[in-house]
Parts: C-alpha cells; structure tokens; sequence
C-alpha cells in the first residue's frame, strides 16, 4: 500500500542523491542534474502532500512551476557551461577554482 | 602697636617684591637691582629688629602675634574646607627674624664686593632675594603647609644658586643632588602634614598644640603605626633632608658648587636653619611620639660622623660644610636631650658664627683665588681683618668660655650628660659619649683649617705674592667684623660664661631660656587660649596683662632636683672646656709647633682616611649602587616592557588577533574541509556508491558540504 | 468574478512599469542594435522609465496597504519603500555601468535589461504573500543573476563566478524549495497569513518537522543575502563579475532578500511559539556569525572590490540583527539601515570602479594619495568610509545606532555587544582606505585622465545624503516609521 | 531666543571659522592664519564673557545659560548645552590653548596649510561641544566627531611615525566609546524612552542601583556592568594605566600644537566624562569600584614616572608625565572628598597649562633642532648648554617644568596637595606610596633639565637663536596663569567648588 510515507522517503532519497551529487561529482552537467533531483524531490513532495493531506491545488500549481522553472535555470545554467567549456576546454569543476581569498 | 599687614608682611613682601622687580629690569640695570635687593633686605631687617624690640619691651613668654586669612575656600552646602593662611610671631619668631634679616642684610653687603665681577652678578642677587624672603615667609608661617610652601621655593632657590655656574657639569649634578635628597625629606615631611590634617583638621601650629593637649592622637593609628610617630618620624624626615641629617647629609657639602656667600645663606640662616626650626616646632609631637631617643642618635652621629669627615678635608670650604653638619647635628641632639632652649640658642649662634666663617673663607678665597688649604698659610698677614673675624669665630665653634658657641653647645652637651646619667634609656649614654667626641674634633679640625691657612709659612709663594692686601672696606670686611663681634657669648646669655652670675641686662639676662617657650607635655596647656585674629584687625591685647618672664634658677623643679642637675651641668660644662682645649692644643702641636706629625696618623689609619675622604662611600652608595645600578636600568626595563611588549602584544596583539582568525578561517577552509571533510565524505560515497570511483575535491563543492553540515547542525540543534 | 483578479492591479502598476521598460528595451536593442548612438537613448529611456516606477511607487506609498491578486501579493508601506531603494540602487548601477569600462560596450544594454529583470524579481520578492510567489521571486532574481556575473563573456573569472553562482543559486533555492514542501505539507497552504494560523495548531511530531523544514527554508533566502554560512559564492561572485554589477548584486538582491526575511519572519513568529524561539535563536547566531566572519575575513584582503563585498555581508549581518527582535523598532532600523547602506555602498563602489578604470586594477596601493589627486572623491571616499565605520554624524551612525537601540530594546545586550566590538572591527580594515588616501603621498605620479566632472557631480549628490541623514534623520526615521508589515 | 544664545555661539564660532578658511584660496596662507587667529580670539574672549555671567553660588546648571531644543524628536534627542562649575575651567582652558595653538602653529605648520586651520578649528568645536553638551547622544555624537580631526591632524601633519600613532589613536577611541554607545541606548531603555532618557542631568543621581540584566547567559548588576563600560570609555581617553599606550606614539608623532591640545584638552575629556558621567549616573558602582580606581590611579602615577625617566626622547617623556600626572587626577576622583575632587578639577585645569607649556617648549627647540634626543641614540647628548645659548628659553623652560613638578607657587602643587589631603583620608597606603610619584616626577625633570641645559654649550647648538616674539607672545599667557593661578588659586576654585561640592554629597549618599 503506498501511503505518504513512501512518497517521502522516495523524495528524501532524491533529496540526498541529489546533493551527494552536487558534492560528490565533479562534471559540471552532472552537477546540473544533481540540482534536478533536488527540484524534483521537493515537487515530488508538494504533489504527494496534496494528495494525502491537503484538499488544495496549490501543491500542484507549485509543482508545476517547479518543472517550469528547473527548465529555465537548466538552460541558463548550460549556457554559462558551455561558455565555461569554451574559455577553459574543460567542464571539471576543480577547473572553477581560480577566485581564491 | 598693631600688627597688621603693613607692619609684618613687609618683611616677606619686600624683598619678594625686589625679587620681582629685579627679574624684569636685572639684564638692563644690574646695578640698580644688586641696590634694591640689598635695600630690600636691610629694610626688612629694620622691620624684624622693630618686632624684636617690641618683643623684648613685652618681655612675656606668654605674648604672641597670631594673624590669619584665607587662602582659599572649598567650602560648598554641607562641606567645610578652607585653607588658612597667616603669620605667628612669638619670642622665638622674633629672634629667628632678627638672625635671618641680619645674617642675609650682611651677606647680601658682602656679596656686592664678591659677586662684583662676575658676569651673572646681578642675576645672582635676584636669587639672594628670593631666596631670603622665602625663608623668612617660612619663619614667619604659622602654619605646616605654608612652611612647606616655602621650605620647598627655598629647594628652588638653593637648586638655583647651587647650580649658578651652569656651564659647569659638576654644578648641575651637584644642584640636581641637593634639591632630590632635601625632595625625599619633603616628600616625607608632606606625608606628615596630610597625617596632621587628617586629625586636626587643620596644620596650624598652636591648633596642633592644642589638638596634642586635649589628647587627640591617642590610640590613632596609620598603617599600624601610633598616627603621633607616623607623623612625627615624617616630619622629622624633612627636617634630616633639608638639615642634612645622616643619612640624608650627601648634598650640603656638594652645594660649595655655589657661590660662597649663597654657601653662607644655606649654611647659615636660611636652609639648614629651617629644618631644625621645623622641629623644633613640632617638638610636643616629637615628645608625644616618643621619637626623641631616636633624633638625639640621629643627632649625635651627625655631629661626630660629620665632624670625622671633617678632619680630612683639605678644601676650606668643605671643612666649613663638614662643619656645618655636624652642628646642625648638635642642634638636633639638643632636640632629642629636650634642651629645647638651648637647641634654639645654637641654631642662632651657630647662624652667626658659620655665615661669618663662610665669608671670610670667601674672603680668603677672593683674594687668592684657591680654596686649598695646603696652598694657603702664612696669609695672617695679608688678610688681619679676616683672620680676625675667623679666630673669633673658630673660638666660637670650638666652644671657648666667653663665645656664643660655648654657652649653647655646652648646655646641649650638659642635657645631655643629665640625661646620659640619670635616664633609664641607655642609649643617651651614647649620645653624650658621640656629643663630647665631636666637641674635641670640633675644636681639632676647626683650628687645624685656621693654622694652615694663616699661620706657618706660606706653602705656596706663587700663590701667596698674588693675593692682594686686605684693606677696610665697608662691603669687603665690615661685615665680617660684625658678624664676629656677635660671636661674643653674652648678647645671648646676657653674661660671658653663659651661667647667669653676672647681671648685665639688669632684670634681661638668660633671656634665651626665659622668653623661649619649650612647648613640652607639660605646659601645652598655656596655648589652649591662643587665639588667631583676622589679618587688618587692630591687636588689642593689652600688653601689661602680661606677665612679665623672669628667670627662674632652677627651670620649675624643685630645688633639689635643680641642684643635683646644675651639678651635672657645672660638670659638663669644665668637661667641655677641657676637651675644646685639648682639641685645640692638639692642633697646634700638629700644625704650629709640629711636634705631632698628622701624616703618621694618616698613614696608620690609611682605611680610615680613605673611607672619610671618601665621606663614608655615602656617594657611591646613593649615586653608584641604588640609581645608577638600581633605579635607571629598573626603568628602563620598565619602559621596554611598555612600548617593547605591552604594547606591542597585549594592545597590537588585537590588530592581528583579527589577522590570526582571517589566516586561520583560510587554514580551516583549504586544509580540514577541502581534504579532510571532502575525501572523508567522498570514502563514504564510495563505500555507498561504486559508481563514484575517484573523488575530487572542488572550491564550490567544498562550500556545498559546509553548507550541508551547518544546516544538519542547526537542524540537530533546533529539533532535539 | 474573475475580474476581481484584476480589480486592484493598479497598485501593481511600478511592476508592470519594469516589465514594459524591459521589453521595450529589447525591442530598441534588438531593432537599432548596430546604431551606436541608440546607446544614449536606451540609457535615457531607463532613466525615465526608473524615475517612472519611482514616481508610481510614492504614489503607492500613499494608497492604504492592501493584498493584492487574491491574497498571492502585498502592497504595504514597508515592501515600497524596499521597492523604492532597490529601484534607486538599479538606478545608480545603471549609471555606473554606462560609464564603467569593466563591461564591454556592446554588452551594456543587455545589462541594463537584466538588471531590470532582477530589479522586478526583487519587488515580487518583496510583496511576495505566499511561498509561490516568493520562489517565483528567489528564481526570477537569481536565473538573471547568473547571466549578470558571467557578463563579461570572454573573462574567466567572470564565466566561473557565473556557474558557481548558478551551481550554488540552484542548489540552495532546492534547498529551500524542500524546506517549503515540508511546510506546505505539514501546515496545508502556501498563504503565509494561514501558514501563519496554522503553526499554532502543531502537535509535538509535526514540530519535529517544522524545524528543519523552516531551517532549510532559511538556508534559500540567506543565501540571497549571504548570510553566513551561505555567504561563500558571494565574494567570489563579486569579484569575478563586472563592478557595476557587483555593485548591483551588493544592493538589490541583498535587499530584496531582507526584506523577504523580514516579511517571512514578521508573519510566521509574531506571536510567541517554539518555533518563534528556535528562529530567534537562527536568527541571532546567523547574526553574530555574519557578522564577524564577514568583517574579519575582509581585514585580509587586497583587492578592495572584495573587501566591500566582505563589507557587506558583515552589513547583512547586522541587518539581520535587527530583525530578531520581532518588532516593528527592528523592521524601522532595518529599513533605515538599508537606506542608508544604498547609498554608502553606491558611493563606495562608484569611487573604486571608476579608480580601477583608471589603474587596471583596485588594489589598495591604487588608492594612495588619492586626496591630493582628487581631493573631492578623496574627501567623499573618506566620508563614506567613516560612515560605514558608524561614525557620527553620518548616516552610518545613525544607522547602526537605530538597530542597537532595537536590539537593547529586546533586551539583546550580548548581540549589541558583539555588534559594537564588530563595528571597531571593521573599523581597521575602512581606516585602511582612508589612511592610504589621506595620510600617503601617492606611489605613482602617472598621469591619468580624472573622474569626469559630471560623475564627481553625482557621487557629491549620492554622498549627500550620507551627511545629511546623519543629522536630519528624523524625517526617513518617520518615513521608516511608517513602513509597517501588512499582514492578511 | 535659541540661536543667538552665549553657548551656542561659542560652540559654533569655530564652526564659522571653519567655513571662512573652507572658503579662502589655498595660496592665500597668511589670510587663513589671521582668520583662524581671529576666529580663536573671538573664541577666547566669548568663553570669557561665559565667565562673567558665570555665578558661581549655584550648584548645578546655569540655568540662565543652558540650551535645550529639540533635535530628533521621536527619540527624545535634544541640542541641550549647559555649563557649570565643572565644565567652565575646561571650557576656558579650551579656548585659551586653542588660540596659543593657532600661534605656534603659525610658521611650525608647512604643508597644506589650509586644511590644517580647518581640521584644528574642527577639533575646537568638536571638544567644546563635549565640555558643554549636556545631552547624551550629543555628547556622545561630539566625543566621537573629535576623532576625525585628530586622525587627520596626527596622521598628516605627524612625524614620521604618524600613521601607525594616528589609526592606533583612533581604533583605542573607538573602541572605548563604542562601548559607552551601549551604555547609552541601555539608559534610554532603562529609563523608558522618557523625554528625559537622553538628558544627562535627568539620568544622573544613582536612578539605576537595583536593575539587573541578563548578558551571556549570566546576571549582571546594570549599573556595575555599564560603569565599567563608560569607565574603559573614558579610561581610555585619560589614560588610564591599561589602555596608556596610545599617548606616547600619539604625542611623539603630533605636531607641536596637536600635543598640546591631545595633553591640554583632550585627556582631561575622559576625566571630564567621570565627573560628568560615570559618576552622578552610576554613584553606587563609583563607590563600589573606587578602591580599584584610586589603585589605577596610584599605578599610573609611579609607572608613567619610572617610565619617563628611562626616555631618552624628550617629547616621550613629558607624554609619560601626563600619563603620571593625569594619574593624581584620578586618585582626587577616587577620593570622592571634596578636598579630593577640587584637586582633581583644578589639577586637571593646571595640568592643562603647564603642560601645554612643555609640549610649546618642545616645539620650540624642535624647531631649531628637528630631533627631539636628550641622549641621542648613538649614545652623544642631544643638547647641553642650553641654558648658555637661550637664557629666555631656559627661563620659561624652568617656569614650565618646576610647574608640572608642582613647586608650590606655581599652579601643580595646590591641586596635587588637594589631592593628597583628600585621598589621604581614604587610602593611606596609597597615599604614601603615590607620594613617591612626586619624588620621581622630581627625579626625571630634573635629570632631563640637567642634561639638556647645564654643562657646556653642545656644539651642535651653537647657531640657536633665542625665542623669537612671536613664540615668547603664546608663553606669556600660560606664564602667567601658572604663576597666577598657583599663588592665588581662588578664581578657579570658587567656579568649581559649588559645583563638586554637589557631586561630592551625591556620592557621599551611596
């Protein structure tokens, strides 16, 4: 029987995996798709209390700017990538670096 | 008459005002300002003379001029503090005023032929006068704190005219010493003055009297001394600075840098004076603190440690220094044996006798020009006027029957033996045996400078041809003679021996010991009526209500106990004639008919001359040990520590506290999370994740995980 | 009935203003793009359509505060007056950016563009009445952002502060985003003002979920205003992007972001809670820690652009200190404290990019003797930095003093006491600029073309302001006054 | 009406004295000068009219020339000046040193002239307006603008040194008085944001001995804790022994005339601040804390002595003295008798001259000089012989130096004596040992003076000329108040005494 529960653990693995992602990986567009599994967690979980708890829409219209808005931060997040690889001919992270205190 | 601020004041006030004067116009008009001071001070001593004949008119040991205004006022809603200030003239002021504007009138004479051709001459008469009228401001004060007010402008002025020949190294040292070693008396003789006004509320004299006479120092206490001898040893320190008592003597004999006649001022009337003044009027509070065996000791090493010093001296003025130290220490045993009277008698005698030695030792010098006593010799005939007026004087000092000095110093060293035989305190046995040894070297070394200098053949032709002829002169000698004519005992006992059997005065012999009121335990009482008036008040007292003084034989003891102590002093007093004699012989023997020959004592005592001619290593103690090894490199250790590292660490440390967490939050940042936290983070991933295969770390990843562990550990804080 | 979406737009007209100028901007650029001169025109234009919204703020200013677009906005005295300063401080960064040489000219329409954009993201966050609307804000805000710091295409530095600005924006606004979901879930909406109701009802379990769901919520918005431990991209960011648009990121989203704080934290814990205590004591350590890190860690710096960004977040420190006593005292010294700080930080940035124009770079040695160059911008400088200091009788000052007196108002003693030591902090670092424009001669004796007379005219006129509020501040102080929290 | 009142008049003369040098050409030297000179003049003779319509009968404020007009109404901050029996000695002494400042500084100042006229005349206003406020948030607004004046004027116009003595000046201060700012906004607080929260005279008066407050987690007495505060404020400024270190790299590095107003004026603001301040607020924590206090004191007094004799510069070791000295006046505040307090005040007006004529006498040979070496440091003597080669100098030199070492008859002894009677009362130990203070202040002018103008004349020193008429013009005056004020102190003493005389019983009902 999937209850709430399920849908919130499923959502704080996303959560997680997402951030190990973000610390773990070094390729820049994994990063990028680490920040996805975040988004996702958190739409996951606007959509899930929605349906169990809450008699509302308004999860669902959050969920929906989510997508929306992972979309466009994707895309901008690409272009300065590829602008990145373009100067550096690298898309590792250790390659950001260079401002240091 | 009334006294009133035109009658009194103008002692001080005038040649205070010449002082003012002559240090605006001095550099145009030197003549005219070497006049007007030494008109000022004759004026002045004409008005201290008028007060002493008035004095003497009266005749009462009760009668006293007490006249106060206020200096200044504090007094604000329920707080009362004002501080007085006034003028107390009693006998003993009266005879003070006299000696100083007496002393001071002929040594200012005899400085306008001394100091004439010296570049500075006027300036040094700018001093002079300063210098007198803050020592008679000093005699005149009826308070401590104005004493001290003057007492400490007399520091500036001796500070002044010791260091007068400034381009001279040795000047400045020696004025530098002598205005710290009188400082540390003074500070001292402050403290004694805040303990005083602590419990009296004031530091008038006769308030002090009256407040020990009611028993208002009983069973106080400051820093777990008896508040009476707290106060009194304070004071008394002052008196040890500026009366160059042991151990506090270093600076009198240096202060010969000065000019001669400002030696004559210091020694004489004005510096050393006022210290024993001093005590003298804080005698009841020495007597209360039960101090006095103690100054009599002081005293008596003194006058006999002095006096050693003395024998070796070869400089006539350093003789005469010696000389005055180790009265000055008569003077004080006088105090501590309580012959109050007769410690006052040889403050003046001795005033008049030392300032007319200091002069003609100025003359002496003046005219040779070498203060050598082994240059000298022979010059009885060229200077007659000034050997004259020292043989006198040196029978004086050497207490010859029929001198001043005689009849003072024998009644101090009489006291002293009653003392010495009938006290329980041991210690006065000592004092009389010091006393009486001084006496003889006294004597000794007193005619051995007169022997070298004018008898014998002169030792130094070169300098003997050069010494020009003495002749009268009314600036030159004259007041050597004077000054030696009162060297004659009775103007002070009213008879030669001193003893009161001849009448010359009629009713006015022994005036000394009848007018002078020994301020004791026993007759504090008389001052409980004393009364100040406001200053400009007409004195109305009505002077025949005063009972006139007369001389009791037998002081107000019983007549058995005054025969019994007379004997003492007839003793005492054939004791010292017989040692001054045989001092004297001594001398002779050695210098005139040299039948003994001083270089086989010297020779076999040689550590004994070398620690007296080296004054004891008193010097070499102060200056060698305690400042130069002590105090200086104390300082600045002091000092490094303060700029070198208190500053630097404890207070710049702050500065780079700052740069220390900024270095230390990078050292944070790139060493512990970068490697430690980002690999140990990534062996978990791998462990958990074999696709994550070789972990790197990067700058932004690192903040990433900082940021996951804060926000765990608020999360851990928060919730739990 | 679904008009009344509609009724009250206009109290939403400076916002519609912003997106009209936008567009119309890209129409000119698009259309006249090879045209050189059409420069001038767009700049004019911004001008006029800035002063325009200003314009129309004031008016709103006037109006009773209301919520708009059922319920999802609130137009209140306190949200324009954040609207006004972060529209004034667009204003200036537009004009920097016309005159700085740190942004190449074909790019500076596209800046103006942009720094509009966030400039609308910014009100949306500051009227923002719901957790919608105020993710709508953060990203509207933030994807512009990243554009802005990798401006300078064929920089590095530049490109690389723009991802790490992105990597790090994305993360934490998903950070943020999670914290919200739990919210939603646990308290059933996304209207703050129910949001606000419903916290009262929790039981002990649902508790454990607020907390960290309200941390992680946090961990978004301090973000935007580098609250320490969020606060690491932002040096870098700062100096990596252009200066006029460091200058803009120093001002508009931090503000924007406060204010969000402010709204978020008047509306959850006005009424004492659990949570209210727990938030305080985020709030006060959030406070404390800002603070001194961002002071101490600019003691080190040599590039001064860097400094003022270490600066301001230490300036975000303390405005955060003025809001964890939750009253209106603290949001009138906060919002005080924001005014004065546009135009302290304005001047500051200006001085330094128009000297890193001339010098190529902004070190400190840069500022040597300035005074005896030019002994107006020396002056001003020194002005602005004593100010920043809190030194009387400057704004700065006046605006440390007001949150001081909020925070021992609250009885906050051991905060103001760290905020005091703080303020003597960060006083080495400022005197280090005035000592080496003052007291040095300069190093080199290059000669260099000035400041411009008209640019000196302006910084004057921004410095005014600065001397002015330190002495006549009771007029802003009424108009802080005024700007209360409209909760519905 | 408000305006045109005496006080306000005074505090902003200087202000327009500002503008008139803002306003004339930089080339145009000579003309600044004149009108800085006059502006200061003008300055001097106003605070004397203050004088006159002084009376001196009342205890507290005067009435009929205080100020009050609202500044920041919703805070309750008011342009509120007074003055009275504390404050007229300082604000006398303000105006008086100012206008000899202008003089010395008249050829010693070379460079950027016109600035310097501005930032000094600045500094003036800044420091009466410190003497007179009687508001606290002005207060504290005037104690603060004063640093920017003297940062610039030590750091510009310092020595080589300067900017290292000119930020460590301004941190010290800054520091302090950041500290005194919590004080302050916690009284508005305690006392309710009343329209009196911010009136010094309202606060003061011991309103504050039972509030506690919560600080780190542990309670703390409000009165104790923010007398501490206000104590390291004003400690600061005095110095006070920990925080001293600011002074001698403040006075070695300031030109001439800044020496003069950092030694004249402006340590006497942090005593000022405890007479004003510290004290009437918090009577009870001054009390409780006196012992400590008198013992601070009596460090200050030995340890800037022994610290002065080892300097070899002479401008440091006359920075020492005033470290020493200045420690005399807190042990009078220490003493909280009146005796003690009198001393205090009229030791801080005396200080203020005679040590002002130090730091001109300073300048002066520094002038003909450039170094300032009693025994320079490859060992030779700096000077000797002074005495030979400028008599007129070596006289107020002597007058000067005999003054801060307190020979009675000049100014130093009768509040130092005052002093001692009064703290005499209290602590007796530390009477005594401060009486050594004195022997050493002896000691350490007395060896400088020896090494500096006896002896033969110091080649080096031949071609020095005597004080010229100008420098001789700016001495006379302090001469004279030196000598005046020590042979006959009452002028000075009768304007204070009503006024600490109220203070003393205050402090006498806790």
């Amino acid at each position: 029987m999937i209850n709430l529960g399920s849908y919130l653990a499923i959502s704080f693995a996303l959560f997680v995996c997402g951030i190990l992602v973000m610390i773990a990986r070094k390729n820049i567009i994994a990063m990028l798709l680490g920040i996805e599994l975040i988004l996702n967690a958190s739409a996951l979980n606007f959509a899930a209390y929605t349906k169990f708890t809450n008699n509302n829409l308004d999860g669902h219209i959050v969920s929906l700017f989510i997508i929306v808005i992972a979309a466009a931060e994707a895309a901008v997040g690409l272009g300065i990538v590829i602008r990145f690889f373009q100067l550096r001919e690298s898309i590792h992270i250790d390659d950001a670096a260079t401002l240091q205190n | 008459m009334d006294y009133t601020l035109s009658t009194v004041a103008p002692i001080v006030l005038i040649p205070f005002f010449a002082f003012v004067l002559n240090a605006f116009i001095v550099k145009k008009f030197t003549k005219l300002a070497v006049a007007i001071s030494t008109g000022a001070i004759f004026v002045s001593f004409l008005f201290a003379l008028r007060i002493f004949m008035d004095f003497m008119n009266v005749y009462s040991v009760g009668y006293y001029i007490h006249k106060t205004f206020t200096w200044f006022d504090l007094s604000a809603g329920s707080h009362v503090f004002k501080v007085n200030m006034g003028i107390y003239i009693d006998n003993m002021t009266a005879v003070m005023l006299l000696m100083v504007t007496g002393a001071a009138t002929l040594i200012h004479v005899f400085s306008t032929w001394y100091m004439h051709d010296d570049p500075r001459f006027g300036r040094f008469f700018v001093y002079l006068s300063l210098f007198t009228s803050a020592m008679l401001g000093l005699v005149l004060s009826d308070n401590l704190l104005s004493v001290f007010i003057f007492w400490e402008l007399m520091g500036f002025c001796s500070y002044s005219l010791i260091g007068f020949y400034y381009e001279k190294e040795g000047a400045g040292n020696a004025s530098m010493k002598a205005f710290m070693t009188t400082r540390v008396g003074d500070v001292f003789f402050l403290l004694g003055i805040l303990a005083l006004w602590s419990v009296v509320g004031n530091v008038t004299f006769v308030d002090i009297y009256k407040a020990i006479g009611a028993g208002a120092f009983n069973n106080l206490y400051a820093l777990g001394i008896p508040l009476a001898t707290f106060a009194g040893v304070s004071v008394f320190l002052g008196t040890m600075g500026k009366s160059a008592q042991v151990p506090l003597q270093v600076w009198l004999p240096d202060a010969m840098w000065g000019p001669t006649p400002c030696s004559a001022l210091i020694h004489a009337a004005t510096m050393v004076a006022a210290g024993v003044y001093l005590s003298l009027r804080m005698y009841p509070l020495m007597e209360l603190g039960h101090m006095l065996p103690f100054i009599a000791v002081i005293g008596g090493i003194t006058a006999f440690g002095a006096a050693t010093i003395a024998l070796v001296q070869t400089d006539i003025k350093a003789v005469l220094a010696y000389s005055t130290i180790s009265q000055l220490g008569y003077m004080v045993i006088g105090i501590g044996v309580g012959s109050y009277n007769a410690s006052f008698m040889h403050l003046i005698t001795h005033a008049v006798f030392k300032a007319c030695l200091f002069l003609s030792a100025g003359s002496v010098i003046h005219s040779i020009h070498c203060q050598e006593m082994p240059q000298m010799g022979g010059l009885r005939k060229k200077l007659p006027y000034t050997f004259f007026a020292m043989l006198l004087c040196c029978f004086a000092i050497a207490g010859v029957p029929f001198f001043s000095g005689f009849v003072s110093k024998d009644r101090i060293l009489g006291d002293a033996l009653v003392l010495a035989l009938t006290n329980a305190n041991h210690i006065y046995k000592l004092v009389a045996l010091l006393g009486f040894g001084g006496a003889f070297l006294t004597a000794f070394y007193m005619f051995r400078m007169l022997f070298l200098t004018f008898f014998g053949e002169p030792r130094d032709h070169h300098i003997y041809d050069h010494a020009h002829d003495e002749h009268l002169g009314w600036n030159s000698n004259v007041p050597l003679l004077i000054l030696s004519l009162f060297t004659l005992g009775l103007f002070y006992s009213g008879s030669f021996t001193g003893q009161g059997e001849v009448n010359l005065f009629g009713s006015k012999n022994e005036w000394f010991s009848t007018l002078i009121h020994k301020p004791d335990a026993t007759s504090l009482h008389h001052f409980s009526e004393y009364k100040a008036e406001e200053f400009g008040s007409v004195d109305t007292r009505d002077k025949v209500q005063l009972t006139p003084a007369v001389y009791d034989e037998n002081h107000g003891m019983s007549e058995h106990v005054a025969h019994e102590i007379h004997q003492i002093h007839h003793i005492g007093a054939i004791l010292s004639i017989i040692i001054a004699f045989c001092g004297i012989f001594l001398a002779y023997s050695m210098y005139i008919k040299k039948s003994v020959n001083p270089g086989w004592w010297t020779s076999t005592f040689a550590n004994w001359t070398k620690a007296l001619k080296n004054k004891y290593y008193f010097d070499d103690l102060y200056v060698g040990k305690i400042i130069q090894k002590g105090l200086l490199p104390f300082n600045d250790l002091l000092s490094r520590f303060d700029m070198g590292f208190f500053d630097k660490y404890a207070i710049d440390g702050w500065a780079s506290v700052n740069r220390w967490a900024f270095t230390i939050s990078k050292w944070f940042d790139n060493t512990i999370i970068d490697s430690g936290m980002v690999d140990g983070t990534g062996a978990s991933v791998r462990m958990m994740n074999v696709v994550l295969r070789t972990v790197q770390s990067g700058k932004i990843q690192m903040y990433f995980i900082v940021i996951v562990v804060v926000l765990a550990g608020y999360v851990w804080t928060l919730s739990f | 009935m679904y008009l009344n979406y509609l009724a009250n737009v206009g109290r939403y007209i400076p916002e519609l203003l912003l997106v009209v100028l936008m567009i119309g901007i890209i129409i000119l650029e698009t259309t006249y793009a090879e045209d050189e001169k059409n420069k001038k025109y767009v700049f004019i234009l911004t001008c006029v359509g800035l002063v325009a919204t200003f314009a129309s703020l004031v008016a709103n200013m006037s109006g009773k505060a209301e919520a708009i677009f059922s319920n999802s906005m609130i137009i209140d005295p306190f949200s324009t007056v954040m609207k006004m300063v972060m529209v004034l401080g667009t204003l200036g960064a537009v004009y920097l950016s016309t005159i700085s040489k740190d942004i190449y000219e074909s790019l500076k329409t596209e800046f103006i563009i942009m720094a509009i954009g966030v400039l609308i993201g910014g009100m949306i966050l500051a009227s923002a009445n719901n957790m919608l609307m105020l993710y709508l804000g953060i990203e509207t805000l933030s994807i512009i952002s990243y554009v802005m710091a990798s401006l300078k295409k064929n920089d590095e530095r530049s490109s690389e502060a723009g991802l790490k600005y992105a990597l790090f924006g994305g993360v934490s606004s998903g950070i943020m985003l999670f914290g919200m979901s739990h919210m939603f879930g646990v308290l059933g909406t996304i209207q703050f003002s129910g949001m606000a109701a419903n916290i009262a009802k929790l039981d002990h379990t649902q508790m454990l979920i607020m907390m960290p769901s309200f941390v992680l919520f946090f961990a978004g918005i301090g973000y935007k205003i580098a609250a320490v431990p969020f606060h690491m991209w932002s040096p870098d960011v700062y100096e990596g992007s252009p200066t006029p648009v460091t200058t803009f990121f120093a001002i508009v989203p931090k503000l924007a972001g406060i204010s969000a704080l402010i709204r978020v934290t008047m509306i959850f814990f006005l009424t004492p809670s659990a949570l209210r205590v727990g938030w305080v004591g985020l709030m006060m350590i959030m406070a404390a820690l800002t603070m001194t890190v961002g002071n101490v860690t600019a003691i080190g710096q040599k590039s001064v652009k860097r400094m003022l960004a270490y600066s301001s977040i230490s300036h975000a420190g303390i405005m955060i200190a003025g809001l964890v006593m939750i009253n209106d005292i603290g949001v009138r010294a906060v919002v005080f404290y924001g005014i004065t700080y546009l135009f302290m930080t304005l001047v500051a940035f200006y001085v330094t990019s128009i000297v890193q124009d001339k010098y190529g770079n902004d070190h400190f040695e840069r500022f040597q003797g300035l005074i005896y160059r030019y002994p107006f911008m020396g002056i001003v400088m020194s002005v602005v930095m004593f100010s920043l200091t809190g030194l009387p009788p400057l704004a700065g000052f006046v605006a440390k003093f007001n949150i001081l007196n909020a925070l021992i108002n609250s009885k906050y003693y051991s905060l103001a006491i760290i905020l005091a030591l703080n303020s003597v902090i960060s006083a080495f670092y400022y005197l280090k600029i005035v000592r080496l424009m003052t007291l040095k001669t300069q190093e080199s004796n290059e000669e260099i073309e000035g400041f411009g007379f008209l640019n000196q005219v302006i910084i004057i006129v921004m410095t005014a302001p600065v001397l002015i509020l330190g002495i006549f501040w009771d007029s802003i102080m009424g108009l802080a006054e005024g700007a209360k929290i409209f909760i519905k | 009406m408000h305006g045109l009142d005496l006080l306000s008049w005074i505090l902003w003369m200087p202000i327009i004295g500002v503008l008139g040098v803002l306003l004339l050409p930089n080339e145009k030297t000579t003309a600044i000068k004149t009108w800085a000179l006059i502006n200061t003049i003008i300055t001097f003779a106003l605070t004397l009219v203050l004088w006159s319509k002084f009376n001196q009968d009342i205890p507290g404020m005067q009435q009929a020339l205080s100020v009050r007009i609202p500044w920041i109404p919703q805070f309750h901050i008011y342009y509120a000046l007074g003055v009275d029996g504390i404050s007229l000695p300082m604000i006398l002494l303000t105006g008086l040193l100012f206008m000899l400042c202008i003089l010395s500084s008249w050829t010693q100042i070379k460079k950027s002239i016109k600035a310097y006229f501005a930032l000094l005349l600045l500094l003036q206003s800044t420091v009466l307006g410190v003497f007179m406020s009687l508001d606290f948030f002005l207060f504290y607004v005037y104690w603060e603008v004063m640093l920017l004046p003297m940062f610039f004027l030590i750091g510009v116009w310092g020595g080589e040194n300067r900017e290292y003595a000119a930020v460590k000046f301004f941190l010290y201060t800054f520091f302090g008085s950041i500290l005194m700012l919590v004080g302050i906004v916690a009284l508005y607080y305690v006392t309710g944001q009343s329209e009196n929260s911010f009136n010094i005279l309202a606060l003061s008066g011991g309103k504050f001995t039972t509030q506690t407050l919560s600080l780190f987690g542990q309670t703390v007495s409000f009165s104790k804790l923010f007398f501490v505060f206000m104590f390291i404020g004003f400690a600061i400024k005095v110095p006070v022994f920990p925080f001293h270190t600011w002074l001698p790299h403040a006075h070695v590095q300031a030109p001439t005339a800044i020496s003069v107003i950092l030694a004249g004026v402006l340590l006497k603001m942090g005593t000022y601040g405890f007479l004003r301040i510290a004290f009437p607020i918090f009577p009870d924590s001054a009390k409780y804390f006196a012992h400590a206090i008198a013992w601070l004191g009596l460090i200050n007094v030995i340890y800037g002595a022994l610290c002065a004799m080892a300097q070899t510069d002479v401008k440091k070791l006359i920075a020492y003295s005033s470290v020493s000295h200045m420690g005399f006046v807190m042990l009078g505040l220490a003493a909280m008798t009146v005796q003690g307090m009198n001393g205090a005040v009229l030791q801080m007006f005396n200080h203020g001259t005679s040590t002002a004529m130090m730091f001109f006498m300073i300048g002066i040979i520094y002038e003909r000089s450039h170094h300032r070496w009693i025994v320079k440091p490859d060992g030779s003597r700096g000077y000797g012989g002074l005495y030979t080669q400028l008599p007129v100098y070596s006289i107020i030199f002597i007058i000067g130096m005999f003054a801060s070492m307190g020979l009675p008859g000049l100014s130093g002894f009768i509040s130092e004596a005052l002093i001692f009677i009064g703290i005499y009362e209290k602590y007796t130990t530390i009477t005594v040992l401060a009486l050594f203070g004195l022997l050493i202040g002896a000691a350490y002018l007395l060896w400088m003076f020896k090494r500096m103008f006896f002896g033969d004349v110091n080649p080096e020193i031949k071609n020095y000329p005597d004080m010229t008429k100008l420098e001789v013009a700016y001495m006379v005056p302090l001469c004279v108040a030196v000598i005046l004020f020590g042979i006959w102190p009452s002028p000075i003493l009768n304007m204070m005494k009503a006024s600490v005389g109220q203070l003393v019983s205050l402090l006498a009902t806790f």
